[in-house]
């Protein structure tokens, strides 16, 4: 990390002056005043950093951030944030996007900007429901939601986006919770500093349409029981210690209690193994009510970027042969040309 | 033995077979040859969708026509003068389109009663009297290719291969090509596989020398070069053409290019010729989807990149909520459609102009967008270098449209040099603009009305875009109802303004006597009628009106590059003449607009068939026109 | 004390607060009691794109506005008579609507310096004489209710929450309406919690006898209910009688209706109502996106279903391409766009007509696509109806074009009886229908056009569609160019042909002495200027008419159901007029097509503010063009 | 499996009178003879399967069979499916997609079909190439993979099309070779079996524009060495039998050489255990050159499906008050309403 003195940028330097048009009391504030507190960090220039979101009540947290920004169209940042990355390199380049926005429209572009390690910051608020539109079930609502759109209890199976994102090739993927500035802070770090596209779900509560669907991990009563913290080299202990993640007889994780201090089917957490197996079964342990909810970097590993590449090939290119006029001059009259006086 | 040397003004041939058996190939290398002579000519490659159609089969035949003159022409032919046919399914499906006494070479060699009963044949054409009114050169093209490459160590499979270019070399000889670039390409084409290489070259000498000396052929052609402007010349196709203006385009800007497209036919070979120029600092995105496509070229125009995304019609219908996007945050984007056959996936490899509406109105809201359409193979180089300027003078997304027609067909191109291209130097925002230092994103050039294009990277010109209404100037949020009436009025503004910046329009009618109402800029002529066309079509209406004015009649034509903002001169040209005639390869789309601005009673003359007009076709139905004056709404 | 008692023969209301004030709700109850009184009446919600736009500023303002009469009334009205503010920012965000002379009641409890210095208001308007103008009722609304809860265990915060009623208990008092409905609505809506139904029960009476107490207010207004057309009546809203109708077009069709969607302002209500009424056979399926919820739909077309997918402006241009799909399958399929100010994200929560180019070409390639359109709230069943009828009838999908205003807006409705309904009983295809035995699934109806419905799961008819182009009647794939060509034409007849089914287009021209150019069906009237209109203009161009013709002048209206394709009689009865006029909230769309169709000269009037037209202005831009005969084009 | 011997169905009885347009020797042509041969097997009546397919060679599939078929648009395939399914779950329903079609334009559908559970047999051919538009590189392409529109090669991971579906909450996932018709078939049959959504990667030769990507997999000298056969219940042996996937010491499954007949590291495969972290593990073992590859059924796991439980609410709906014409009359008059004499 670059010395913070050097630009001496403050949170309040990122704050704009458009008023912010949450609910009162939505999970959106403090994600925003966490951002804004931890941009400083960076030691980036303001007008080298560019935040670009989809639709959704989440989506309108560009506005919200003194730095070039666009509020796009639905599900669609994550591509229009790969051009701008994959042309602009110099850039820090960080997308926001809800769970409708990125999971249900966005799917598919969310996916590809993964396996493609696109040098992007993908901050997705997952609230469990359509905010913007005032509350239909969405792609990581529990079975059996009842919502406007789903009176007698929504179908479908939700997506865990952790898994999701490590079936699509993802290096970094982490988890924390709008709620805990500072949890979220250290994942936002370990997030920037990840050379590629880095994933984070923030569990984040829409108090109107979903009020306390992350509760159990917030009540300073249940928290501990079910947060797993995850810190690279620790073992995965948490509760009051003796709960812990352990590899059963056939080789699954699995939660238990009352583990001896030495018990040696206590996992030491390992983000950067390079077999995702590890974190996807890590990503596995959750119930959707969201007891057992391993928070922190799942997993993190270097692999070449796509932004990088992609200007190496411009590079390599032009090393070889400079692409000035004499050349381009040469590229229209091409190899068959005929002469008429 | 000597033979003797007709001297002919043009010609028309075409060479079909199976889409494996290289047409497209040999019909590439005699174009080359014929304009490295120095003929003006016209191509039109035709093949099926599927990648290898079944063999022997009429859908997998494929075929490649070329037309050279000794004078300029405008169409690769409507009837070939000479037809090759490498099969029976071959000649099946091109025995229609050859007028009377034209010359047809077969290969014998698949007229089996088997290949003949598969395409409904049930005697053999070639006995029964079926081409009794063409001149028949059966040849045993096949076996003379395995003859002559008999001593090497070929497979009978392999070597057969080479009948395409056996064919070619007859073809050579007959019409008095040079030989040595085909020589040379096929070293380089088969560098890696001798073998291949020097059988290819010995059919294709075979076949030339099989023309000299056989008695079947007793004369050989000579189409003379043509008078062309002076200057050098390549042969080239829309495709490449189009390709090639961008590159130059993004080296008059001095910006980067960053091309985001996911491929689809007929628009993939951009992609695939741009992703091998990345010394011109050309990034090329094979996106997703083509919502990602334009998703990422917007994200690269918002860095700064001149932004570029192609497709043709289904991938344009998907990119349209996008679009609408630029037209709101108001940034510089071209966007190529390489029009094919609709609806939905419609007649893939096959051309029409049915996306001119869906240019102009497809996206929700009011959402302007300027049109600007390619006309020829060679022009599209030139329309993408117009696409571009328009694209960064007034921070707008441009469609530019081509087709399948001029996509794949090809024409001597006038080669510019790089230095004498349009400037199109573009100034990026560096100062706030604001009261009190303060930048705002929307506020306006008062000429051009476009925005500043404020790019990341800028110290104190931080801001946000977005696709919400955004107030005059700030480019803040608002809801409120003037703010919106006179934004969505200023977006059209813009594109309207365009307009003052084009030049003259120039109407071709050579006809002599008192201009029409005194007209002017070429339309000094004595026609009533005026055909408009736009795009593809150039061609053959052009050639259509040379037969009507050979015939002794006026007709004016006039065509335009720009639909969307239609020139300001446009409405008093067509008020000059008693009738307006407009050809579409669509059901009067041109013409839908045509009327609804001008209130001209302008007639549709339409063809839908996936392939371009047929000069004579086009000819009588304007003469219709010229004479009953209507013809019935297409 | 008792009160006299006032007549008024109509009145306009609009209450104003916070989104978190229940405006929404309140205007809601004020409606339902005014329309069981038995007035006519409209309304107008109007309110913010965010959820709970911060309190206390104007962008968080909400708005309800009714109008209420004795007798039929076609607007929400332009300039409310009586406006309830419940904050500094209500009001300053509404005052400017305020006729002089307006009633004003203001609850003054938000008035602090610090609440005013935040909406940028510098002193207090309700004492610096900037209210002088009106009537007004500065109350201390939320002390007042408080007071009433006082004895209660609610919170302070909660218990104010019920102000709105106060204020709606209160108007019920002023305009002598009944307060029944309310008690049980409320009991109902807050059954679970008592405590807060009664706090709402008791604030609402409070308002009333404090309405019949208090010295401030001497009068109380009556309207009397207005005569209209014998039958039951009841309140609704356009998405609901769009969603009405679709169940009964189910009904009716004896289908099963599937629904598949995806959330979006201002459409997601009708996927919300249809998911209420599975018992009815409907499925919904809220996809993961627009084009997954129109292929879910189009998937179900194919299995015999009543296909419907519902959208606004960015969600139908995601679904270009798939509708060019349906346009090329020939399966019945019901679009219904529920337009909202574009372009891109625009201005969700408010109303435009902006999508109908959009819906008319927005595919490639020639696909048309049948297009209705609803007028008013109630008219969006019969609409409904109608769209199925066509679908069902010609295999193809249809647009059905209704908007935020009229979505969201609502009037009295004649309740229909479901047996009176059209019949739309469909009959899918049971036996083969070519030579020996085959089934040709483009073998078309001569009379429609229409190919048969052959649905999985019948014997015999098994068969492949897709979007390749295929052969008349087989319906296997087809590269022919002349196939092609007549395919094209067809889909494009077949569409055309639904104009055959139309009933006469009835002209309103009330005004006497003979009829223009021997003019018809209503438009036997004096009028030289005809007022053409679609969709939700049909209420303001209805009521500015009205103005104008009480006024003196002669104007006739038509307004249209059909636009693709335009009804048969319509260019007989735009030629009798010496002008036409054309209202629209875009920059001309509707113009843009009736230009081109009949080169008739249509005069373009537009208003693209994200509201309905206000009746008096459009009344006054009519005059001007009966009056010059000539507005300048929008 | 109900008794063939029921409606008698023959394999020809599955062929249309279309001409089949692939190139000689696309693998395609040995899938769609080993669907016509299973088709029978099924004992469905042909009027009650439909086939669905996207665009792509592969895509053309549905016009060769002789069922009810759909050639839709590109990628839009288990959208259309799933409405079809959903609407009609008396039917048998397949898709046929390629892996542009599926995982490239049509990615987020079919993750979105996975997590529903709707009744689809979903078959992947996959050739690591985008064949109808001629050869440019597909999600499935290796990276650095030179095509025309890669001169400098492909900069992009691909998608492991298993990974993906495991975690897209897919309840069946399987693998197979066009060319081995034997375990082609019993892949298919499997997939039939299955309730819910099926996907079935099927490793397809492309032999003009990715011409033996496979051909370890084919090649008799070297299939053993790479395929590892899945068989429910069995040992995870290959090759010689030597060759085996074990749990290694911190329970992460690799591959071990010359295990002995009783070593307790070899794995038992178990489909249907329903975590799906082991078949992830599984689908990561083989390198992208297609060595180590399992093959057979990855997951096998009963959930309920989307399409019953949409007819399920319809008809619990329909029972508790019955939509006729007076509840249809009741629901348009509404609670308010008023009458005019
Ligand atoms: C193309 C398109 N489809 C649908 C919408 C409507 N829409 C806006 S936001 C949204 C989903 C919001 O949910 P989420 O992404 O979870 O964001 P949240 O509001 O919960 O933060 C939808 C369906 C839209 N604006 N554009
Ligand atoms: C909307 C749209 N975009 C692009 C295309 C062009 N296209 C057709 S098939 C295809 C990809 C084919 O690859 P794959 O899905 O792997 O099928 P394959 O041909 O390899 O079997 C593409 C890009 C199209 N037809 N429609
Ligand atoms: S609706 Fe929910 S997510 Fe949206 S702003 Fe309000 S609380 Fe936040
Ligand atoms: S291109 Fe490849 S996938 Fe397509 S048909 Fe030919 S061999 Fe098969
Ligand atoms: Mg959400
Ligand atoms: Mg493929």
């Amino acid at each position: 990390m670059p010395d913070i003195a050097d630009l001496g940028l403050k949170a309040k330097d990122f704050k704009t002056d458009q008023e912010v048009r949450w609910c009162p009391g939505c999970g959106d504030y403090a994600i925003l005043a966490a951002v804004q507190g931890f941009m400083p960090e960076l030691n980036i220039p303001r007008e080298n950093i560019v935040f670009i979101s989809g639709i959704g009540c989440s989506s309108r947290f560009p506005y919200y951030m003194n730095t070039y920004g666009m509020h796009s169209i639905h599900g669609r940042a994550p591509a229009i944030a790969t051009g701008l990355s994959s042309s602009r390199p110099d850039l820090s380049v960080w997308v926001i996007t809800g769970d409708g926005d990125s999971l249900s429209i966005g799917g598919n572009h969310l996916i590809h900007a993964l396996r493609r390690n696109v040098n992007l910051k993908i901050l997705l608020f997952n609230n469990r429901i359509y905010g913007l539109t005032k509350g239909q079930y969405s792609p990581t609502s529990e079975i059996g939601k009842i919502t406007k759109s789903t009176p007698m209890g929504s179908l479908d199976n939700p997506f865990n986006p952790v898994s999701l994102a490590l079936g699509a090739e993802a290096t970094f993927v982490g988890r924390t919770l709008d709620s805990d500035r500072k949890h979220l802070t250290s994942v936002l770090r370990a997030a920037a500093e990840h050379k590629g596209t880095a994933l984070v779900e923030i569990y984040q509560n829409c108090n109107i349409f979903n009020d306390g669907a992350f509760e159990v991990l917030k009540d300073s009563d249940t928290r501990d029981d079910w947060i797993i913290r995850m810190e690279h080299g620790q073992p995965l202990r948490f509760g009051d210690g003796t709960r812990a993640v352990v590899r059963d007889g056939n080789g699954m994780l699995s939660i238990a209690d009352g583990v001896a201090e030495d018990d040696p089917r206590v996992v030491i957490h390992d983000a950067h193994t390079d077999d995702p197996s590890y974190a996807f079964a890590l990503s596995r342990l959750s119930s959707i009510d969201s007891r057992y909810s391993p928070m922190g970097v799942f997993r993190s590993v270097e692999h070449p970027t796509y932004d990088e590449q992609m200007a190496a090939q411009v590079e390599a290119a032009a090393a070889k042969a400079p692409g000035d006029n004499d050349a381009l001059n040469a590229l229209l009259a091409g190899a068959d040309t005929w002469t008429v006086r | 033995m000597s033979k003797n040397v007709e001297q002919l003004d043009q010609v028309v041939i075409r060479i079909a077979g199976d889409s494996g058996d290289g047409m497209q190939l040999t019909g590439d290398r005699f174009t080359q040859e014929t304009a490295m002579f120095g003929n003006d000519l016209a191509t039109f490659p035709n093949f099926p969708a599927e990648i290898r159609a079944p063999q022997g089969t009429l859908a997998g035949v494929s075929s490649f026509q070329v037309h050279f003159a000794d004078h300029d022409i405008l169409t690769p032919g409507d009837r070939p003068d000479v037809l090759v046919a490498m099969n029976p399914a071959a000649l099946k499906a091109n025995l229609g389109d050859l007028p009377k006494g034209a010359t047809l070479i077969v290969d014998t060699h698949d007229f089996t009663d088997r290949a003949l009963a598969r395409i409904g044949w049930t005697s053999n054409p070639l006995e029964d009297g079926t081409l009794d009114s063409f001149h028949v050169h059966s040849l045993e093209l096949t076996k003379m290719t395995l003859d002559a490459l008999a001593d090497t160590e070929l497979s009978r499979k392999d070597a057969g291969r080479s009948k395409n270019m056996f064919a070619l070399g007859l073809l050579c000889w007959m019409y008095s090509r040079p030989t040595e670039g085909t020589v040379e390409f096929v070293q380089k084409k088969f560098a890696a596989n001798p073998a291949i290489a020097n059988a290819n070259i010995t059919a294709f000498k075979a076949g030339y020398h099989f023309g000299e000396t056989t008695e079947s052929f007793a004369v050989q052609y000579e189409v003379k070069p043509s008078v062309q402007k002076p200057g050098t010349y390549r042969n080239i196709s829309g495709n490449l053409a189009l390709a090639y203006g961008l590159i130059a385009a993004a080296k008059r800007s001095g910006l980067p290019m960053y091309l985001g497209a996911y491929p689809i036919t007929p628009a993939s070979d951009i992609l695939h010729e741009l992703s091998k120029h990345k010394r011109f600092g050309i990034r090329t995105f094979q996106a997703e989807d083509e919502i990602a496509g334009i998703g990422a070229s917007l994200g690269a125009a918002f860095g700064g990149a001149l932004a570029v995304t192609t497709s043709s019609g289904p991938g344009i219908a998907l990119k349209g909520e996008t679009i609408g996007l630029a037209v709101s945050l108001e940034l510089p984007l071209v966007i190529c459609d390489i029009q094919r056959g609709g609806p939905s996936t419609g007649l893939p490899t096959k051309t029409e102009q049915s996306d001119l509406l869906q240019a102009m109105y497809g996206r929700n809201g009011e959402a302007p967008v300027p049109i600007i359409a390619a006309q020829s193979p060679g022009d599209c180089f030139d329309a993408a270098i117009e696409a571009a300027r328009i694209a960064l003078t007034y921070r707008t997304p441009v469609f530019l449209l081509s087709d399948g027609y001029i996509a794949n067909g090809s024409e001597p191109w006038l080669v510019p040099s790089v230095e004498e291209l349009p400037d199109l130097t573009t100034q990026f925002a560096t100062e706030p603009n604001g009261p009190d230092g303060v930048f705002w994103p929307y506020l306006r050039d008062p000429q051009t009305l476009a925005r500043p294009w404020a790019v990341p990277g800028t110290p104190g010109l931080e801001h946000r875009v977005g696709g919400i209404e955004k107030a005059d100037k700030t480019g803040n949020i608002s809801y409120d109802p003037d703010n919106h009436d006179f934004m969505v009025r200023t977006r059209q503004a813009k594109v309207d303004r365009i307009a003052d910046t084009l030049p003259p329009l120039v109407v071709d009618d050579p006809s002599g006597g008192a201009p029409a109402n005194g007209g002017v800029a070429g339309g000094g002529g004595t026609a009533r009628v005026l055909v408009l066309g736009w795009g593809s079509t150039y061609g053959p209406i052009g050639a259509a009106c040379r037969q009507i004015r050979s015939a002794g009649a006026a007709i004016a034509q006039l065509h335009l590059r720009h639909i969307n903002p239609f020139p300001n001169d446009l409405g008093a040209i067509l008020a000059r003449y008693d009738k307006v005639v407009i050809p579409e390869m669509n059901l009067g789309q041109l013409a839908t607009l045509i009327r609804a601005k001008y209130l001209v009673d302008a007639v549709s003359v339409t063809q839908v068939r996936g392939l371009p007009f047929k000069a004579d076709e086009l000819a009588e139905m304007l003469q219709t026109v010229i004479q009953q004056g209507v013809i019935e709404h297409a």
